[in-house]
C-alpha cells in the first residue's frame, strides 16, 4: 500500500520557550516523532502541524537539518490552530506531517557569504539555514545576520542571538525608540540600507512581512545586488501541501510545492499573488 | 431489553428567574427527571437562535429557553425581545418539520420552583413517545 | 476491442454487473439530471446532468482520517486512523466525452507527485463508460474549441456511440474489457458498416456544437500577457463571487481540509477534505488578514488563467473540457468564451 | 496556557448522597485541559478552601471550576479563595451540581453523568473566561428625589442631613403628598397635618435641598452615580418671592373646577394655593383651567388685584438639567379609580365616598370643618357603611393584591365617627381584619369594644338608592344571614394603585414595574428598596401599598441606600460588559435599538459600548445578525462550547 | 410594458452631467438568458440598456460591492451610483436604508414598476420554448408575454409564466425611487403566502421529507446568499472563515471564531445553514427570489424566507420594506405580541 500523504506522524511536544508574550506572542516548540527521532529535511521547507480537533497550519522548520533529536518550530499565536498550540505543554502529542516544499539551495552557496536578513517572526525559517551554516562554517565565507522586530519585546531567540554574536555579526534593529535600545532604530529595510552589505560574492537571504521583503529586495538592488543573489520565502496559504489543494497557486505554481523558496530572478517571473 | 428512551435536553435558564427557579426547585427536593442539562444565561433576550439550532445539531433532543415573566425581566425588556425572536425560530423549526415539542419556552419567576419542575417533567414526557431527535444532528 | 450492443439489451448489460455499484444519469423529482444509481430502470440518455461525475470520483466530502483523544492525569492518549474510500468497483455509465476528459486532467493533478490515494483509490475502481454526445447536451457546449470533442475518449474506459437501435461499443481500457466480459454474450463484434456509420455520426455531431471559441491556444498565450489588466475589473463587475462555476466544473479540484468535531468529551473527530473554490473570498486569506487574491476580478482571473495558462504551461491540456456548465448556470451571465474572446481580441 | 483545576464537593451527603463525586472527578480528569481534579467533602470550609488555594499554587492552575451549590450560595467565597492564590476571580466557575442536580434527582448513575456534563460545561466556560476587573467611575455627589409625599420629604431630609445635596422634584404645587390630607393617623390618632407641617418646612429651609415644585422628571439618562435628569419646571404664572398670600386673587379669578385637595367635595378658583400650609407658600395659575392663558391672554383679572405685583403671564415652562449620582423614586399612590367600582354606586351616588373623602371631611381643616356631613344634603349620617377590599383581593374583577392598610384606616375612620356622631352606628363588611402591626390590633378591638363599631363578615352583593337612603344589601358569612342596611352614607377602603403617570415615569427610569403596576424591587426579600437599575431606590408607596411608618422607615433605607454610593469617590461596576467586535460590525444599529441601558451607541458606523453604562445582559448578543457584539465572559464561543459539552459524552 | 426610454435619458443625462459614478442596469445577456446585469459607465452606452421580463436579477447586490469598492477607494469618489431597481428590489433598498448599510445619497434610484406583469420563470419559460431559442420576451395589451422565437411568436397569459414570487408580490411598483417608469398600478394578490400555506399544511413528517429531500441537493457553493442583497455582511456566523480578518484583528479573535457548522455538505450542516440564513432574513427578506433562482440545484429557498414573512406579517404585523424609519423586526416588540407557545 503506498503512504498516506495525509496521515500526520504522531509527535510529542518535548520542550517549549515562550519568546514573545502579549498579543503578539511567540512560542518555540521543540518536537520529537513519537517514535523517536524526527525525519529528513531541508533547511527552508515546512512541516504540516496538526492540532487534533482544531486542525493543521503550515509551519516552517527552524532547527537545522543537521540537529538529530528533535525538530524545532517557532510558531506567531495568530489563528485557531497556532493558538491551540500555544495552550499546548511539553508531553502533548500533535501530528506532523512533511516535509514540504523546496528549501534552500544551500549547497549552490558553497563558499558565497550568506547574509540573513529577518524581521519579526521571518528569523524562524532562516534560523534552521543559520545554525546550519554555522555547523558547516567551513563551507561559507562570511555570514552576517541582519534582523528587526517592531519592538525589543517582539524579537524572537533572544538568548540565541546573545550568543551568536560571538559566532557572526548580529545588526538588530526595532521600528520605534525605546529607553534601553543601543542598536539600530528603523525599519528592516533602513538598517539594510545602513549596514551596506557587498554583492561580491554574497547571497542575501530574506525572511520577514511581505512588505518588509519588498523594501529589502528593493534595497538590495539599490546596493547592486543582482536578482539571482535575493532568496526569500513565500508564505501564501497552504492546506494540502503537496500542490493540489490550489490555495497556494500563483502563475504556474504551488508555493508549497514548487517553493516556498525563490530567489527573486524567479519569482518576479511569477504573479504577485502573495 | 432495549434502555427506554431519555431524550437529551439542553435549557438555557435565565440567571435571575428561573435559573433560580430551579434551585429554588432544588432547596425544596422537589424531584424532577435528570434529563436536562442547564445552561445559566444573563437574560432570556441574550439567547440566540443560534443556539438553539447549534444544540439540535449537537444532539439535543430538545431545547427549552426560559426566562422571566413578561414585565419581570431583570434587564427591562430583555424577555420581551426573546419572545419575538424564539417565537420565529419555533415557527420556523416546525415548518421544516421538527417535532414542534422539541422545541418550548417558559417563563419561570424565581419564586416558581414548583413550575420548574413540571416543565421539566412535562418536556421530558412529551420528548419521550417521539425518540430521538435526528433531523437536525450532525452526522457521527 | 469495438463490438455492438443492442440498445434493448442495455438493461441487461447492467443487470449482469452484480459486482459493481451502477452509476448513470437519471432525472430526479424536479426533471434535473444527475448521476444516481441504478434502479433497475435504465436508459441511456444524451443529456448533461447538473454535477458532473467528478462527485464520484473527488466526493464534496471526504474523510481522511479519524481522532480520538483522552487524557488521564498528565498522560495524553491520542489515536488517529486513517479512513480510506471503500474499495468497490463502480462503474458510471453515460458519462459525458467531456467530463470523461475531466477525470482524464484530474489524474494529472492528483498523480503528480506525491499521489493523492484518496483520489486514486477511488478512480482505479471506478469504470467510466462514456457515451458520445448526439447530439450536444447543452446549448453551451464547447468541446470542440478546447482539443476535445462530442466523442472525446480520454478518460473513458469505454466509449459508447448511439447509432439508433444499438450502441457502438468501444472499448479502451482493461477496465473497460473487463466490464464487456461481464456480460459477453450481449455483445456483437462490431462490422464495418457499423464503424463507417460511427464515423458518420461522429462527423454529424460536431457540426451540431453550437458555441465556438477560435483560438483558444492563441488565448491561452494571450493571457500571459494581460495579467495586470483592468480588463479583469470590468468583467468581474456583475460576478456575485458564489461558487456555481467551479463547483459544478468537471475538473475544478480545489479542495480544503477541516477536522470535524464528532464529540468533545472525550475529544472525537474526522479530518475532511471538502470542495473549495478559488471564488470565495477567504480561500486564499492569510492568517494575518492579507489576501493575495482579494477582489473578484483577481478571482476571476485565477479561474482563467488556472483554466487556460497555468494548467497549459505545465501540462500542456486546457484545463476546461468546454462542457458549457459555467456559462449555462452562471447567474449573472459571465460567459467563460465571451470572456476569452474579449481576452483574445483585447488591444487588437 | 490552559490549566484548568476541578474540585468537586460532595457538600456531605447532599451531592455525594445522589452524585458519584469521586466519578465526577474521575471523568473530569479525563477532559483535555484540565490538569487537576478532586473531590473533597466540604469545599467551602477552611481546609477545603486551603485545598483549593494550594492546588493553584502548586499544580500553576490558571483556572479552576468547583461543582458544588449554587452560584448564588458560594460563587464569591471560591472566588475569593482562587485570587488569594493569585488568579483572577473570572477565572473561577462554579457548576451548580446540587440545587441543580443532586437535590432534585435520585438515579444515582443518571445524576452522576449529569453532574459530570454539569462542570464539563463550566469547564469550557472557564477556559474562555477573560481575566477581569471591575470598572470605576466617579460619582456625582448629590441626589434626585422624586416625590414631595411623606416618603420623598424623609428621604430628602435624611439625605440633607447626611451632608449631600438634595433636588426633590414634586409634580404638583405643593409638596406634602397624600399625607397632607389626612385628618388622624392610627394607631395613636396624632393630626396627620400637625406632625408632617414641620417636615415640609423643614424641607424648604434646608440648605442643602433644591425644591422643585410643580415639576416632572423629563427624561434620565446615565448610569449611577452619574446620571443626567432633565426636569420640566411648570410656569406657575405667580412669583412667590412677591407673593404674600393676601388671596386677593382667587376672590376675582372666575373660573372654578374641583379642588384636587378635597377630592372634588369642593371647588377652587384657576389660581389658587392647594392648601393653606402648602410648601412653597404661594400661589398657583393653573393654566389647564384658566381659558385664556394658553393664548396668553389671561382675563386678567388676578394680575390686576395683585399689588405686590406677583402675577407674571408671561412665564414660560423651563427645562432644568442635574446631574446627580443616586435617585430615590417616591411617586406614591392614587386610589384605585371610581370608575371600577360602579358596583357599589361610588360616582353615581354622592353619598358613597371614598376613604381620602371621608379624611377630608373628618379633617378640621376640610370642607365641613370636621363635621361628618353627607355631601348630598349636608346632613349627618347617622349609619354609615364602610366596606373593606373595595378593588382590592379580587383578582377576577379588581386588583388581586391585599392592599394592606385598608383594614386600619377603616377601623380609624369607623372611630373617628363614632367620635363625631356619638349616636351614629358603624358597619364595616370585611373579608379578614389584617392588622399585624405594633397597637394595630389593639386599635381595632378598641374600635369595636370601645366604639362599638360592628363588624360584618361578608360582602356586599348590592349597593342602590331608596328613599334618600343608601341601601346596603349583604351577606354575614359568620351568622349566614343576608342583611340589609338603609345606609346613610358608604365609605369605601378603596384599594391603593400606583399614581397615576407611574407607568411613564417607569419608562422614562428604566425600572421594572410588577404585575400590578407597583415599581419593582431588585429582590423581594433582600433588596427591598433598590430598583433594578442600580443607583435608583424606592420608597414608600410607590412599591407597594404601605403606611406612614412603612413609608418613612423605606424612605430612610432607600436614603441610606444612597448614601452608600454618595459617600464614596468612585464606584465599581461589574466588568462583564458587551465589546464590539469591529471588524465585523456593519452599523446596522439593531443592538443600539435592543439595548434597555442605552449603552450601545453608533459611532462612524460601527457600534460602541459605554461600559459603564452596559449591564451586560446579552440581549444585544443575540440581536447582532453577525455575531459582532458578545458579552465578555459568556460569548457565543463560550455558550457554543458549553452547548458542546452538555451534549456530549 | 413600462418602457424605459424616459429612464435611460435620466441615465444618459446623469453621466454626461458626471452626477453619478456609474449605472446599474439591465442589458442583452449571452448565456442563453436575455438580460444581464450591466455596468454603465459612458452616456453613449445608455443605449446597452434593456427592460423586458427576463431583467430577474436583483441588481441591488451590487450595492454591496460597491461599498466595499467605496471603502478602499482614496479618496472615496462619494457620488451616488444609479441604479434599475423593480418593486421587489426597491424593498431591498429601503432594507439597507433601515440598516444603514446605505445612506438615501448613495444610490440613485431608477425605478420601473412591472405593472401588470412582473418577470419570467426560467424553467417555465424553458418548458414553454421546448428548446427552441426566445429572442425578445413583451407583455402586449391583454397581459399576455409575447415570445418571439425564429419560429414565430407565441403569447402566453403572464400567469402561465411568470416567477413563483411575482404570483405573491405585494409590491409592483418600486416603493422609493427618483424617476419611475410605468403606471404604479396595484395588482391583487389573493394569496400572498399561498406558496407556504400549502407547505403549512402538510403533516410534520411530510413538511421534514419536502424539506429534506430539498436540502439534502445542497452543495454549499452559497450562491444564495452572494445572490442576497441582503446577505451583506463581510463574514457570515456560519462560517469558520476568517473573511473580516484585518491587520488589528486579535489572535484570540481569530481563534475565537465559532463553528457553528461544520464545512462538510452533510444535510444536517446544510440545513442549519438554511436555517440561520432563514431567520437572519426573517423581517428583511424582500423576497426578489434571487437565493431560489440562482440555485444551481433548485432548492426552493424563497419558501424558507417567505414563511418568516408570513409570520412576520401574521405575529407582528410587521411588513418589511416600506418604510425605511421602521426599526427591525427582532430589535422592537409590543406588549401583547403572541406569547401562547410559551408556558
Amino acid at each position: 500500500m503506498e503512504p498516506n500523504v495525509y496521515l500526520p506522524r504522531l509527535a510529542k511536544i518535548i520542550q517549549i520557550k515562550e519568546e514573545v508574550g502579549g498579543a503578539r506572542a511567540v512560542k518555540t516548540f521543540r518536537t520529537e516523532l513519537v517514535n523517536g527521532g524526527r525525519f529528513d529535511y531541508r533547511c527552508g521547507q515546512c512541516a504540516m502541524l496538526s492540532v487534533f480537533g482544531k486542525g493543521e497550519a503550515m509551519i516552517s522548520i527552524s532547527s537545522s537539518p543537521l540537529v538529530k533529536d528533535f525538530m524545532q518550530f517557532s510558531i506567531l499565536r495568530s489563528g485557531r490552530v497556532t493558538a491551540a498550540l500555544h495552550d499546548m505543554e511539553a508531553g502533548d502529542l500533535i501530528g506532523i506531517r512533511g516535509p514540504y516544499g523546496n528549501g534552500f539551495p544551500i549547497d549552490d552557496w558553497k563558499g558565497k557569504n550568506l547574509v540573513f536578513i529577518g524581521g519579526g517572526i521571518g528569523l524562524a525559517p532562516l534560523w534552521s539555514i543559520v545554525q546550519t551554516a554555522l555547523l558547516r562554517r567551513k563551507e561559507f565565507g562570511g555570514l552576517s545576520l541582519i534582523y528587526g522586530a517592531r519592538t525589543s519585546a517582539d524579537i524572537v531567540f533572544k538568548d540565541e542571538l546573545r550568543e551568536l554574536k560571538s559566532q557572526m555579526p548580529v545588526h538588530l534593529s526595532i521600528d520605534v525608540a525605546e529607553p534601553d535600545w543601543k542598536e539600530f532604530i528603523g525599519f528592516v529595510p533602513t538598517n539594510v540600507l545602513d549596514k551596506k552589505p557587498a554583492p561580491a560574492g554574497t547571497i542575501a537571504i530574506t525572511c520577514g512581512p511581505p512588505i518588509m521583503i519588498k523594501f529589502v529586495i528593493k534595497n538590495l538592488k539599490d546596493l547592486h545586488f543582482e536578482d539571482e543573489q535575493i532568496y526569500t520565502t513565500v508564505e501564501n496559504k497552504m492546506k494540502c501541501g503537496i500542490g493540489k489543494c490550489g490555495r497556494c497557486n500563483i502563475g504556474f505554481h504551488y508555493v508549497c510545492k514548487d517553493g516556498p523558496v525563490y530567489s527573486w530572478a524567479e519569482l518576479r517571473t511569477l504573479p504577485q499573488e502573495y | 431489553m432495549a434502555e427506554e428512551f431519555e431524550p437529551r435536553i439542553v435549557a438555557f435558564l435565565c440567571k435571575w428567574c428561573s435559573s433560580a427557579g430551579s434551585d429554588l426547585a432544588g432547596v425544596s427536593r422537589m424531584e424532577y427527571p435528570p434529563n436536562v442539562v442547564p445552561i445559566q444565561v444573563m437574560c432570556s433576550g441574550s439567547v440566540s437562535p443560534l443556539y438553539i439550532f447549534s444544540a439540535f445539531n449537537k444532539g439535543a433532543d430538545g431545547v427549552l429557553v426560559s426566562g422571566c415573566h413578561p414585565g419581570d425581566c431583570h434587564y427591562i425588556k430583555g424577555n420581551y425581545y426573546a419572545r419575538r425572536r424564539l417565537n420565529l425560530v419555533k415557527q420556523l423549526l416546525e415548518y421544516i418539520g421538527l417535532e414542534p415539542e422539541r422545541f418550548q419556552m417558559s417563563w419561570i419567576s424565581a419564586a416558581e420552583g414548583t413550575k420548574y419542575t413540571q416543565v421539566i417533567k412535562d418536556f421530558v414526557k412529551e420528548l419521550k413517545p417521539l425518540g430521538p431527535q435526528s433531523k437536525l444532528r450532525r452526522t457521527p | 476491442m469495438e463490438k455492438t450492443l443492442a440498445k434493448k439489451d442495455f438493461p441487461q448489460w447492467v443487470k449482469k454487473l452484480t459486482s459493481w455499484k451502477i452509476y448513470l444519469p437519471k432525472k430526479d423529482a424536479g426533471g434535473r439530471w444527475n448521476y444516481a444509481e441504478a434502479d433497475g430502470e435504465d436508459v441511456l440518455e444524451t443529456r448533461q446532468a447538473t454535477l458532473p461525475p467528478k462527485t464520484i470520483l473527488f466526493p464534496q466530502n471526504e474523510i481522511l482520517l479519524e481522532f480520538s483523544k483522552s487524557r488521564k492525569g498528565n498522560a495524553e492518549t491520542l489515536e488517529v486512523k486513517e479512513v480510506l474510500p471503500p474499495a468497490e468497483p463502480t462503474v458510471v455509465f453515460g458519462v459525458r466525452p467531456c467530463e470523461a476528459k475531466a477525470a482524464w486532467l484530474l489524474d494529472e493533478v492528483f498523480a503528480s507527485e506525491p499521489r493523492d490515494i484518496y483520489y486514486w483509490m477511488r478512480r482505479e475502481n471506478t469504470t467510466l463508460v462514456g457515451l458520445a454526445c448526439t447530439p450536444p447536451p447543452s446549448d453551451n457546449c464547447f468541446c470542440t474549441s478546447v482539443e476535445g470533442s462530442p466523442h472525446a475518449e480520454e478518460g473513458s474506459d469505454i466509449l459508447l456511440t448511439d447509432l439508433g437501435d444499438k450502441y457502438y461499443v468501444r472499448s479502451l481500457t482493461a477496465k473497460g474489457e473487463a466490464l464487456i466480459n461481464a456480460a459477453k454474450g450481449l455483445f456483437e463484434e462490431a462490422k464495418p458498416e457499423d464503424r463507417k456509420k460511427v464515423k458518420a455520426v461522429h462527423t454529424e455531431s460536431e457540426k451540431k456544437i453550437q458555441r465556438e471559441l477560435k483560438g483558444a491556444r492563441a488565448v491561452s498565450e494571450k493571457l500571459k500577457t494581460m495579467f495586470d489588466s483592468p480588463f479583469w475589473d470590468e468583467e468581474a463587475m456583475s460576478c456575485l463571487r458564489c461558487g456555481i462555476c467551479t463547483y459544478i466544473c468537471p475538473s475544478c479540484h480545489c479542495f480544503d481540509i477541516n477536522d470535524e468535531i464528532i464529540d468533545t468529551t472525550p475529544l472525537r473527530g474526522k479530518r475532511v477534505r471538502t470542495w473549495d473554490t478559488c471564488q470565495f473570498p477567504d480561500f486564499t486569506m492569510h492568517s494575518s488578514g492579507h489576501n493575495p487574491r482579494p477582489d473578484k476580478a483577481s478571482r476571476l482571473r485565477q479561474r482563467l488563467l488556472h483554466k487556460f495558462q497555468y494548467f497549459v504551461q505545465v501540462y500542456d491540456k486546457f484545463m476546461c473540457v468546454g462542457c458549457g456548465r459555467c456559462i449555462t448556470m452562471c447567474p449573472v451571465g459571465i460567459d467563460i468564451i465571451k470572456v476569452l474572446e474579449k481576452v483574445r481580441d483585447h488591444g487588437a | 496556557m490552559k490549566r484548568t483545576g476541578v474540585f468537586v464537593c460532595h457538600c456531605g451527603i447532599n451531592i455525594a448522597g445522589t452524585v458519584d463525586v469521586k466519578k465526577v472527578a474521575e471523568e473530569l480528569a479525563k477532559h483535555p485541559g484540565v490538569v487537576h481534579s478532586e473531590d473533597y467533602v466540604y469545599m467551602c470550609s477552611d481546609p477545603g478552601q486551603n485545598l483549593i488555594e494550594q492546588a493553584i499554587k502548586e499544580k500553576k492552575l490558571d483556572s479552576i471550576v468547583v461543582a458544588c451549590c449554587s452560584p448564588n450560595l458560594h460563587e464569591t467565597t471560591f472566588r475569593n479563595a482562587a485570587n488569594r492564590a493569585g488568579i483572577n476571580s473570572f477565572r473561577c466557575e462554579i457548576a451548580n451540581i446540587r440545587e441543580q442536580c443532586s437535590w432534585v434527582h435520585k438515579d444515582k448513575p443518571r445524576a452522576t453523568r449529569k453532574a459530570t456534563k454539569i462542570a464539563h460545561s463550566a469547564v469550557e466556560k472557564v477556559r474562555q473566561n477573560e481575566s477581569l476587573e471591575p470598572l470605576s467611575v466617579p460619582v456625582t455627589r448629590r441626589a434626585l428625589v422624586v416625590g414631595g409625599g411623606i416618603s420623598g420629604i424623609q428621604a430628602a431630609l435624611d439625605l440633607a442631613n447626611s451632608g449631600f445635596e438634595v433636588i426633590l422634584v414634586e409634580r404638583s404645587p405643593s409638596i406634602g403628598g397624600h399625607m397632607i390630607q389626612l385628618s388622624e393617623t392610627f394607631p395613636t390618632l396624632d393630626c396627620s397635618q400637625c406632625i408632617l407641617t414641620p417636615k415640609m418646612v423643614e424641607v424648604s429651609k434646608h440648605p442643602k435641598i433644591k425644591l422643585m415644585t410643580y415639576s416632572e422628571v423629563q427624561d434620565v439618562t446615565g448610569y449611577v452615580g452619574n446620571f443626567k435628569v432633565k426636569i420640566l419646571k411648570k410656569p406657575t404664572y405667580v412669583d412667590p418671592a412677591k407673593c404674600t398670600l393676601c388671596d386677593e386673587c382667587t376672590k376675582v379669578c372666575p373660573i372654578v373646577v374641583p379642588n384636587e385637595f378635597d377630592l372634588g367635595l369642593t371647588g377652587r378658583r384657576a389660581i389658587y394655593i392647594p392648601f393653606p400650609q402648602a410648601i412653597p407658600a404661594s400661589y398657583t395659575l393653573d393654566d389647564k383651567n384658566c381659558p385664556d392663558i394658553s393664548t396668553t391672554i389671561a382675563c386678567g383679572k388676578c394680575a390686576d388685584v395683585c399689588k405686590p405685583k406677583a402675577i407674571d403671564y408671561d412665564q414660560k415652562p423651563e427645562v432644568i438639567e442635574e446631574e446627580v449620582g443616586a435617585i430615590i423614586v417616591a411617586t406614591g399612590f392614587d386610589l384605585y379609580e371610581k370608575e371600577n367600582m360602579a358596583e357599589y354606586g361610588f360616582g353615581k351616588y354622592p353619598d358613597v365616598l371614598d376613604g381620602l373623602q371621608f379624611e377630608r371631611l373628618l379633617s378640621a381643616s376640610g370642607p365641613t370643618m370636621g363635621k361628618i356631613l353627607r355631601p348630598s344634603d349636608h346632613k349627618e349620617p347617622k349609619e354609615v357603611v364602610f366596606i373593606q377590599c373595595s378593588g382590592s383581593r379580587d383578582p377576577e374583577n379588581h386588583c388581586a393584591y391585599c392592599s394592606k392598610i385598608c383594614c386600619m384606616y377603616t377601623a380609624k375612620h369607623a372611630m373617628l365617627y363614632k367620635h363625631h356622631v356619638h349616636d351614629g352606628q358603624a358597619y364595616v363588611f370585611y373579608i379578614d381584619i389584617r392588622s399585624g402591626g405594633k397597637g394595630y390590633e389593639e386599635f381595632v378591638q378598641r374600635t369595636v369594644e370601645e366604639d362599638g363599631v360592628v363588624y360584618l363578615r361578608g360582602k356586599v352583593s348590592k349597593i342602590f338608592e331608596d328613599k334618600g337612603k343608601i341601601v346596603v344589601w349583604g351577606m354575614d358569612t359568620l351568622t349566614g344571614k343576608a342583611i340589609e342596611i338603609d345606609a346613610d352614607m358608604v365609605v369605601l377602603a378603596q384599594a391603593m394603585r400606583p399614581s397615576k403617570g407611574a407607568q411613564e415615569l417607569a419608562k422614562k427610569f428604566k425600572l421594572a414595574m410588577d404585575k400590578d403596576g407597583f415599581l419593582a424591587e431588585a429582590h423581594p426579600k433582600l433588596r427591598p428598596v433598590e430598583s433594578v437599575t442600580s443607583g435608583m431606590f424606592l420608597a414608600g408607596a410607590a412599591q407597594a401599598p404601605k403606611d406612614i411608618p412603612e413609608a418613612v422607615a423605606q424612605a430612610s433605607g432607600a436614603a441610606a441606600k444612597a448614601v452608600v454610593i454618595l459617600s464614596q469617590e468612585r464606584l465599581f461596576h461589574a466588568p462583564t460588559v458587551a465589546r464590539v467586535t469591529n471588524n465585523l460590525c456593519t452599523g446596522c444599529g439593531m443592538c443600539v435599538a435592543v439595548c434597555p441601558y442605552d449603552a450601545l451607541s453608533l459611532k462612524d458606523g460601527k457600534a460602541e459600548v459605554n461600559e459603564v453604562l452596559c449591564e451586560g445582559c446579552g440581549t444585544c448578543t443575540a440581536t447582532c445578525l453577525r455575531s459582532a457584539i458578545q458579552v465578555k465572559n459568556l460569548t457565543q464561543h463560550q455558550v457554543a462550547e458549553m452547548i458542546e459539552a452538555c451534549l456530549g459524552g | 410594458m413600462a418602457k424605459i426610454d424616459t429612464l435611460k435619458e435620466e441615465a444618459r443625462k446623469l453621466l454626461q452631467d458626471g452626477k453619478v459614478k456609474y449605472i446599474i442596469g439591465y442589458g442583452a445577456g449571452s448565456n442563453g438568458w436575455p438580460a444581464a446585469p450591466l455596468f454603465i459607465k459612458q452616456p453613449e452606452d445608455v443605449d446597452k440598456l434593456i427592460w423586458d421580463p427576463t431583467c430577474i436579477h436583483n441588481l441591488v447586490r451590487f450595492l454591496v460591492d460597491e461599498k466595499r469598492r467605496k471603502g478602499k477607494e482614496k479618496p472615496p469618489d462619494k457620488r451616488p451610483v444609479g441604479i434599475f431597481v423593480k418593486g421587489c428590489d426597491s424593498r431591498a433598498i429601503v432594507v439597507l436604508l433601515q440598516e444603514k448599510f446605505i445612506e438615501r445619497g448613495d444610490v440613485y434610484i431608477l425605478g420601473i414598476s412591472c405593472e401588470k406583469a412582473g418577470v419570467v420563470d426560467d424553467a417555465k419559460l424553458a418548458k414553454k420554448l421546448a428548446g427552441k431559442k426566445v429572442i425578445t420576451i413583451e407583455v402586449d395589451d391583454e397581459n399576455r408575454f409575447v415570445l418571439t422565437t425564429a419560429g414565430g411568436k407565441i403569447e402566453v397569459p403572464v400567469e402561465e409564466l411568470l416567477a413563483e414570487r411575482c404570483l405573491e408580490c405585494r409590491a409592483n411598483f418600486p416603493v422609493i425611487y427618483d424617476v419611475l417608469s410605468g403606471e404604479k398600478t396595484k395588482r391583487a394578490v389573493d394569496k400572498p403566502f399561498g406558496s407556504v400555506e400549502k407547505i403549512e399544511s402538510l403533516p410534520v413528517e411530510e413538511r421534514w421529507a419536502f424539506w429534506k429531500e430539498q436540502i439534502d441537493k445542497c452543495i454549499r457553493c452559497y450562491a444564495c446568499r452572494s445572490a442576497c442583497p441582503m446577505c451583506y455582511c463581510d463574514e457570515c456566523v456560519v462560517d469558520s472563515i476568517q473573511l473580516a480578518v484585518s491587520a488589528d484583528t486579535t489572535a484570540d479573535e481569530k481563534a475565537g471564531r465559532i463553528k457553528w457548522i461544520q464545512r462538510s455538505a452533510a444535510p444536517s450542516e446544510n440545513m442549519i445553514y438554511h436555517l440561520v440564513r432563514a431567520i437572519h432574513l426573517g423581517g428583511r427578506c424582500i423576497d426578489c427570489g434571487e437565493c431560489e433562482r440562482v440555485c444551481p440545484l433548485d432548492i426552493p429557498l424563497r419558501l424558507l424566507n417567505k414563511k418568516l414573512e408570513k409570520e412576520a406579517k401574521e405575529l407582528f404585523d410587521y411588513e418589511v420594506g416600506f418604510d425605511p424609519d421602521l426599526p427591525a423586526l427582532i430589535s422592537s416588540f409590543r406588549d401583547d405580541d403572541p406569547q401562547d407557545f410559551i408556558r
